[in-house]
């Protein structure tokens, strides 16, 4: 039997809710497991022990949105083998890329008294849009089974199995009853990647996307249904297209054409 | 086989279930649940939809009222048995790292006995063909097989046709001449509401022996061939003649790029479908790397995945992806197993989100051949 | 050496990326600064020009740890705006939701992020090597509240999907409310062995006079609505809030701060707060624990705060099984919303503290003004005040015991630095 | 293939154990396979086997030994994913899973008595090299046997060793061209279709077996058929992706054909029609 040595685990945060590092601590039944498999080398959530690099792995949450964090992924990438971003701020830009539709000063002004006080970006970016990813995980927040998967497909060198295709395949596969077709509900699946585990129609609600664009996403012909049969007017249709993953570019473009 | 015909009252349908469940069997009938009929375990006659039919069109399903008793009165369930008999995640087995190599643990769930009950004649149609698919080549499919041959069927035969059926034009429905266990024909006549029941097998028969009965009555039999009747005549879809052969030759219509500005890849159509078969294989670690296990899903020749080879996917456009779920269905199944992958079900139809119709894309490519 | 400067660049085991920085100068504090680095990500302004229906689901990103939070107070704040009250069985389930985060939260906090502290060791997987049984029971507690969450939400813990403003879009069958209560029974005694384990930590000796802000509810330890009331007799409903309470922006935090008026004081939310005002609705098994704890009805010691956590813990799960007993599938899952231009409040008891929302929407539904104040924000004042006593109480610990100590000040409050910035680095300076 | 296998569930994986591994280029290497708990192990030029390495993954890759040796299963195998990956790394003495073999031959036997032309591409020499033994094997049977081999360099150039002993036999013609000469390489440059002409072969009563990159594999047949040689004389053999390699999983399918059952080796005449179809 051959025994690797430890792999040495990084996770770092950017702009962002917590919710997708979160995800790690939440796989309870497994975190034991996962502080055997590797060393937790930094993870500022979990611990006070700050280790620097290298390291083997490297779980990036957020997204880019300050120059200094610009500088920090940098150095990250510098100082690990592998790199995967989690989350959609990570791999779209998240809720907070919706600035990139508008101007940001515009933004500052409503939050904040003293705009001058802020430094920020006119954007909110993936991080791949800085430096090379090895892998995408996406979810809003990621699914801690894919997670794992990932986790678990890296440790062992080997393809993670995570589907790129449409929501609609992982509805079906759970047996769930389709909300668009059965009960009118505007729903996002068959564009959307697979990977929450079809939650939303089972809940039934359409789906809103939170795992971004499915591999080759057809987003007019939704977004013609939903005009058509579905009635929704032209507001609506974009703001479906643009919410966790608005930044993701054939959400992106898709909204854009229903100013 | 009039001595295998008899009459079973709507009161005594629950000594049917009981027997079966007595036997072994789990039953499984369509049930509503979410606003539509789908196959789901029941304990007897009381959960069946009463008196539920259904609205079906292009990208649209709903359930009615049909004002009336019947418990067999919707057309079909949303999804077909595959998902019984195949199902759509398996465990295939586990293994674990011996010394320097490895054993593999076979460690799969014994087969479930399902009694079918309420099967429609598309549905057993494709059941059929899926006994081509997994049993009848030179490798069968060790579950399909087992789960197939622990099962009895009864077939509900149709009263009429939904908006999207179309098993008529492709000779698969509604009438049902083999391959069930019972066959079931309800009849509701004023206040008399029964069952005209028919064995096809040993097994059918030794089930209705042991059930209440009366002898059908011509009217009765006259009742259940008018049905038919009204289910084929009823039918507004049609599958054109000699699609197999048209596809096949019009593998580079300019067709497919119109179809794919509108298909999604969505791939539903293909989970719905009763016929389509198509796998993947998950082969996955622990995080320690000792235990590995494989499992099979469900997969859909929309995906890019499906067609990967080393450098890429050989089918990256909607077009060759739509192109290649229609004509394996219409045409190429033909050729690999003898008769044709679609059973005229319409759910895909239905199902499919934008309402994608596999019966008006086949007149289009007519149109423009 | 009487010049010295105390920094921490990065502070671990908080939600979030903030800082801390203290000067002194001849033993004399010169400043002190708990800064909160966190980008700001602008939550307000892009909830203008989005539908009502659609804030819950946006708000719910500003924080990964506590999303029941954010969409149940903008679900009540919009449900205000529209006239809209929930029948019982809704509200019982999103005090179920509630329960559920409040567990996994504490739970989380308790176990992972404070008790190392106690323990002098830097991560809970340092305790999980000498004590494995303790971490995997308290996974298993954290668990529980997530399994609640999944249960209620809709299968996820984090940004569920299934509340809605009106109710929820499917609600839960009685059998999956019901396959809950085995665990809880067991959580129950769960939380009985972490308010004695926590109970013996030892404790600096702090006291601060704190104002407490929290909910209180005629019937119930207030965590999903009520009245905002203070220990200093403040007594208000939720539109009368700004008239007491505003932000200010400081230039060394990415979050505001929040302060009573008049005269800029700071105040304190979180489970200090609300275990102040509302002890005399705890559950009496949960109040009994207390005592046996050493807890009076008053706790002033922000140390001792992982006690009270603990309890809270406790009161929830005893809240949740009595809930989960009763429960009743509800005859609709939601009320249609009638959408009119309405202004709407809404506030509830985040893990941290209270968090409030205001939104103006008009007569399409479109949001065209949002306020959220989330309790770390409010918070802030009120740590740099603890710190400012912590750091001239231990002038004699050496550079690394004070950053620690300080450190461990801060992870009293449990600050959520996202949600601050819609809001940490420590870094004293001893010249 | 023997009774017994057919009976047994074709989905079970066999574990074999590695007994050598050889570097053949950079990216590819030879292994030297013996089921665990010894037994022999029976297949046709052509067919393939699907290997599976311990939780990374199963893959298609055909038998590269020879036919007439059961005793050890011989495979090449280039690094190009994650699967192919995680079976290099092993080493010998450790064990890969088996199943198979699978699939349709080369049909050595059935075209005894017409001149033989084998035309590889790159890597597409392995799949080829149990009929080469074959047929040499068989030597007397065949009027000419031609091999025609490319590759992208010299140093690309699998198996140097078996083609200098097939060139050194007097009753075997072998031509070998590389795209891109390195110092050294006094051979034929350009690509290996240029090499059907001059081959010297009776097109009439000749059957060709190809194997390669797709691309070169078109180009071949051009150059095969241009050189009079029927569609119903020319074999090909095809790469899809495959899960089960049995026909189940759907996705190896070729227009009607499933590469894994119907193929990976078809008479060109038969697949003649799909060749010409983009993204089938
Ligand atoms: C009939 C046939 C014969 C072949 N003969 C040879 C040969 O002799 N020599 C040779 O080098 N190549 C041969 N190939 C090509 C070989 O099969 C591919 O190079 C190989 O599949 C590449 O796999 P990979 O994982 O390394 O590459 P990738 O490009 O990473 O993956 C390719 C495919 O491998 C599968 N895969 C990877 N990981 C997993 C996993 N964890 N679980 C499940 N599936 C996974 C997937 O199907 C994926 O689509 C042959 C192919 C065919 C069809
Ligand atoms: S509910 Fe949504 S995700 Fe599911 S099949 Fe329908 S469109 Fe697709
Ligand atoms: S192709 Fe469509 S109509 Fe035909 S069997 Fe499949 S789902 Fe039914
Ligand atoms: S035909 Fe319809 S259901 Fe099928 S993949 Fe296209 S859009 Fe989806």
């Amino acid at each position: 039997m051959t025994t690797r040595a430890k792999p040495r685990l990084g996770v770092f945060k950017f702009s962002s809710c917590d919710g997708c590092q979160l995800s790690l601590l939440d796989c309870e039944l497994e975190l034991l497991a996962v502080t055997d498999a590797v060393e937790i080398a930094y993870f500022l959530e979990a611990t006070r022990k700050d280790m620097k690099g290298p390291f083997d792995v490297v779980l990036v949450e957020g997204s880019i949105t300050t120059p200094h964090e610009a500088e920090l992924i940098r150095q990250i990438r510098k100082s690990t083998k592998a790199l995967i971003t989690i989350g959609a701020c990570a791999t779209s830009g998240g809720i907070q890329a919706l600035r990139n539709f508008t101007d940001v000063n515009g933004f500052l002004d409503i939050v904040y008294a003293r705009p001058d006080y802020i430094e920020t970006l006119e954007t909110a970016t993936p991080i791949a849009e800085h430096v090379a990813v090895d892998f995408e995980l996406r979810g809003c927040p990621i699914n801690k089974h894919q997670l794992l998967e990932v986790l678990n497909a890296f440790l062992n060198k080997r393809k993670p199995n995570i589907p790129h295709y449409a929501e609609c395949i992982e509805c079906k596969q759970r047996g769930t009853v389709c909300v668009m077709v059965a009960k009118g509900i505007a729903c996002l699946g068959p564009v959307t990647q697979a990977g929450c585990g079809g939650l939303c129609p089972a809940t039934h609600r359409g789906c809103f996307g939170c795992f971004g664009p499915m591999e080759t996403p057809n987003t007019g012909a939704l977004a013609d249904r939903f005009l058509g049969e579905l009635k929704q007017d032209k507001g609506t249709v974009q703001r479906a297209f643009r919410s966790f993953n608005a930044n993701a570019p054939a959400f992106r473009e898709e909204s854009l054409k229903h100013d | 086989m009039p001595d295998s015909q008899a009459v079973i009252d709507r009161k005594d349908l629950g000594a049917m279930f009981a027997l079966l469940a007595e036997e072994g069997y789990q039953p499984v009938a369509p049930r509503v649940h979410d606003g539509a009929v789908l196959y789901a375990p029941v304990s007897g006659p009381d959960d069946l939809p009463k008196g539920i039919g259904d609205e079906e069109e292009g990208g649209h399903y709903r359930l009615t009222e049909r004002g009336d008793a019947k418990l067999f009165g919707h057309t079909k369930p949303v999804q077909g048995l595959k998902a019984h008999l195949y199902p759509a995640r398996q465990k295939l087995w586990s293994a674990e790292r011996a010394g320097h190599g490895f054993r593999i643990v076979k460690d799969q769930d014994p087969a479930p006995r399902y009694a079918f009950i309420g099967v429609r004649a598309c549905e057993l149609s494709a059941m059929l063909i899926q006994d081509k698919v997994f049993e009848g080549g030179p490798y069968a499919d060790k579950g399909y097989a087992e789960r197939r041959r622990n099962c009895f069927l009864v077939v509900v035969t149709c009263d009429h046709a939904g908006a999207a059926c179309f098993c008529a034009s492709q000779q698969t429905g509604p009438d049902v001449s083999e391959g069930y266990d019972l066959k079931l024909a309800e009849i509701i006549d004023g206040g008399r509401h029964v069952f005209l029941a028919e064995a096809g097998s040993e097994k059918g028969r030794a089930l209705l022996d042991r059930l209440p009965r009366q002898a059908a009555s011509e009217a009765d039999l006259k009742a259940a061939s008018d049905q038919r009747q009204a289910a084929a005549a009823g039918q507004k879809r049609a599958m054109i003649s000699g699609v197999a052969e048209l596809l096949a030759a019009q593998l580079e219509s300019r067709h497919w790029e119109d179809v794919a500005k509108r298909c999604m890849s969505c791939g539903n159509c293909t989970m719905v479908c009763p016929t389509c078969f198509c796998s993947t294989m998950e082969d996955a670690t622990d995080l320690s790397g000792l235990k590995a296990e494989r499992t099979r899903k469900w997969d859909s020749c929309f995906s890019i995945d499906y067609s990967y080879i080393h450098g890429g996917s050989v089918r990256n456009s909607g077009a060759s992806r739509y192109r290649q779920w229609m004509t394996h269905k219409l045409s190429h199944w033909v050729k690999q197993f003898g008769v044709s992958g679609c059973v005229g079900c319409g759910r895909c139809i239905i199902w499919c989100p934008v309402g994608i119709d596999i019966t008006a894309e086949a007149k289009a490519i007519l149109k423009g051949a | 050496m009487t010049n010295r400067v105390i920094k921490v660049d990065a502070l671990a085991r908080v939600e979030g990326e903030g800082s801390l920085y203290v000067r002194v100068k001849d033993k004399e504090i010169k400043e002190v600064r708990f800064g909160i680095f966190e980008p700001p990500r602008f939550f307000e302004a892009f909830l203008q020009g989005r539908s009502f229906m659609e804030v819950p689901d946006i708000t719910a990103r500003i924080c990964g740890i506590c999303p029941i939070a954010y969409q149940m107070g903008s679900i009540q704040a919009m449900e205000n705006a529209l006239g809209i009250q929930v029948p019982a069985p809704i509200r019982d389930l999103r005090r179920l939701a509630y329960c559920g985060e409040w567990i996994e939260s504490h739970a989380l906090h308790v176990y992972m992020l404070h008790a190392p502290d106690f323990l002098g060791l830097a991560d809970a997987i340092q305790l999980a090597k000498s004590n494995r049984d303790l971490v995997q029971k308290a996974l298993r507690l954290k668990k529980i509240g997530n399994d609640l969450l999944e249960a209620v939400g809709g299968g996820r813990a984090i940004h569920p999907v299934n509340m809605r403003v009106g109710g929820f879009y499917r609600t839960p069958t009685k059998a999956e409310i019901q396959a809950l209560i085995p665990d809880l029974e067991w959580a129950i005694q769960a939380s009985h062995d972490t308010i004695r384990l926590v109970g013996g930590f030892d404790f600096p000796d702090i006291e601060q006079n704190y104002t407490f802000v929290a909910l209180r509810h005629e019937r119930e330890y207030a965590i999903h609505e009520g009245r905002v009331v203070s220990n200093r007799g403040l007594d208000i409903d939720l539109p009368q809030f700004l008239d007491h309470f505003d932000e200010e922006h400081v230039k060394h935090s990415n979050a505001l701060h929040g302060f009573q008026k008049p005269g800029k004081q700071p105040y304190h939310v979180g489970p200090l707060a609300r275990f102040a005002i509302n002890y005399d609705k705890l559950h009496p098994e949960a109040q009994s624990s207390a005592k046996e704890a050493g807890l009076g009805s008053v706790v002033r010691n922000p140390f001792k705060s992982i006690v009270v956590r603990a309890v809270e813990i406790l009161q929830v799960c005893l809240d949740a099984l009595a809930i989960a007993k009763n429960y009743q599938e509800p005859a609709r899952p939601y009320t249609e919303p009638v959408v009119k231009a309405a202004v709407g409040h809404g506030c509830t008891e985040a893990p941290r503290g209270i968090c409030f929302h205001r939104y103006e929407i008009d007569d399409q539904g479109l949001v065209k003004a949002a306020r959220i104040i989330p309790p770390t924000a409010q918070n802030q004042k009120q740590i740099e005040n603890d710190l400012f006593k912590v750091v001239s109480a231990n002038m004699a610990l050496s550079d690394e015991d004070l950053k620690w100590r300080c450190e461990q000040a801060i992870r009293n409050y449990d600050p959520c630095i996202s949600c601050a910035t819609h809001f940490l680095k420590l870094t004293v300076d001893r010249e | 293939m023997s009774a017994a296998l057919q009976q047994a569930d074709p989905m079970d994986v066999r574990p074999f154990r590695i007994e050598k591994i050889r570097k053949e280029l950079s990216d590819v290497f030879t292994m030297e396979l013996v089921p665990e708990g010894g037994g022999s192990f029976a297949f046709k030029p052509g067919q393939f086997n699907m290997i599976y390495s311990f939780g990374a993954g199963e893959v298609p890759i055909s038998i590269s030994g020879d036919p007439a040796d059961p005793s050890k299963l011989i495979h090449t195998i280039r690094r190009v994913g994650a699967a192919t990956e995680a079976i290099g790394n092993l080493s010998e003495g450790m064990a890969v899973g088996i199943r198979g073999p699978f699939g349709n031959p080369w049909p050595v036997e059935e075209v005894f008595g017409s001149d033989l032309v084998i035309l590889a591409g790159g890597l597409g020499l392995a799949p080829l090299r149990p009929a080469i033994y074959m047929a040499l094997a068989h030597r007397q049977r065949f009027g000419k046997v031609v091999l025609l081999y490319g590759s992208r360099s010299p140093s690309e150039i699998l198996f140097p060793k078996e083609l200098e002993k097939w060139r050194g036999r007097f009753d075997t013609k072998v031509r070998v061209t590389v795209d891109r000469a390195e110092p050294g390489w006094s051979g034929h440059v350009g690509v290996v279709t240029k090499l059907v002409k001059g081959a010297g072969f009776d097109p009439l009563h000749t059957v060709a077996f190809v194997c390669g990159p797709e691309i070169m594999m078109r180009y071949g047949i051009q150059a095969l058929e241009d050189s009079g040689i029927d569609r119903t004389g020319i074999y090909v053999s095809m790469e899809r992706n495959m899960k089960c390699g049995i026909g189940l999983c759907g996705h190896c399918q070729w227009g009607a054909p499933f590469v894994c059952k119907d193929g990976p080796v078809f008479r060109f005449d038969e697949v003649a029609d799909a060749f010409k179809v983009r993204e089938l």
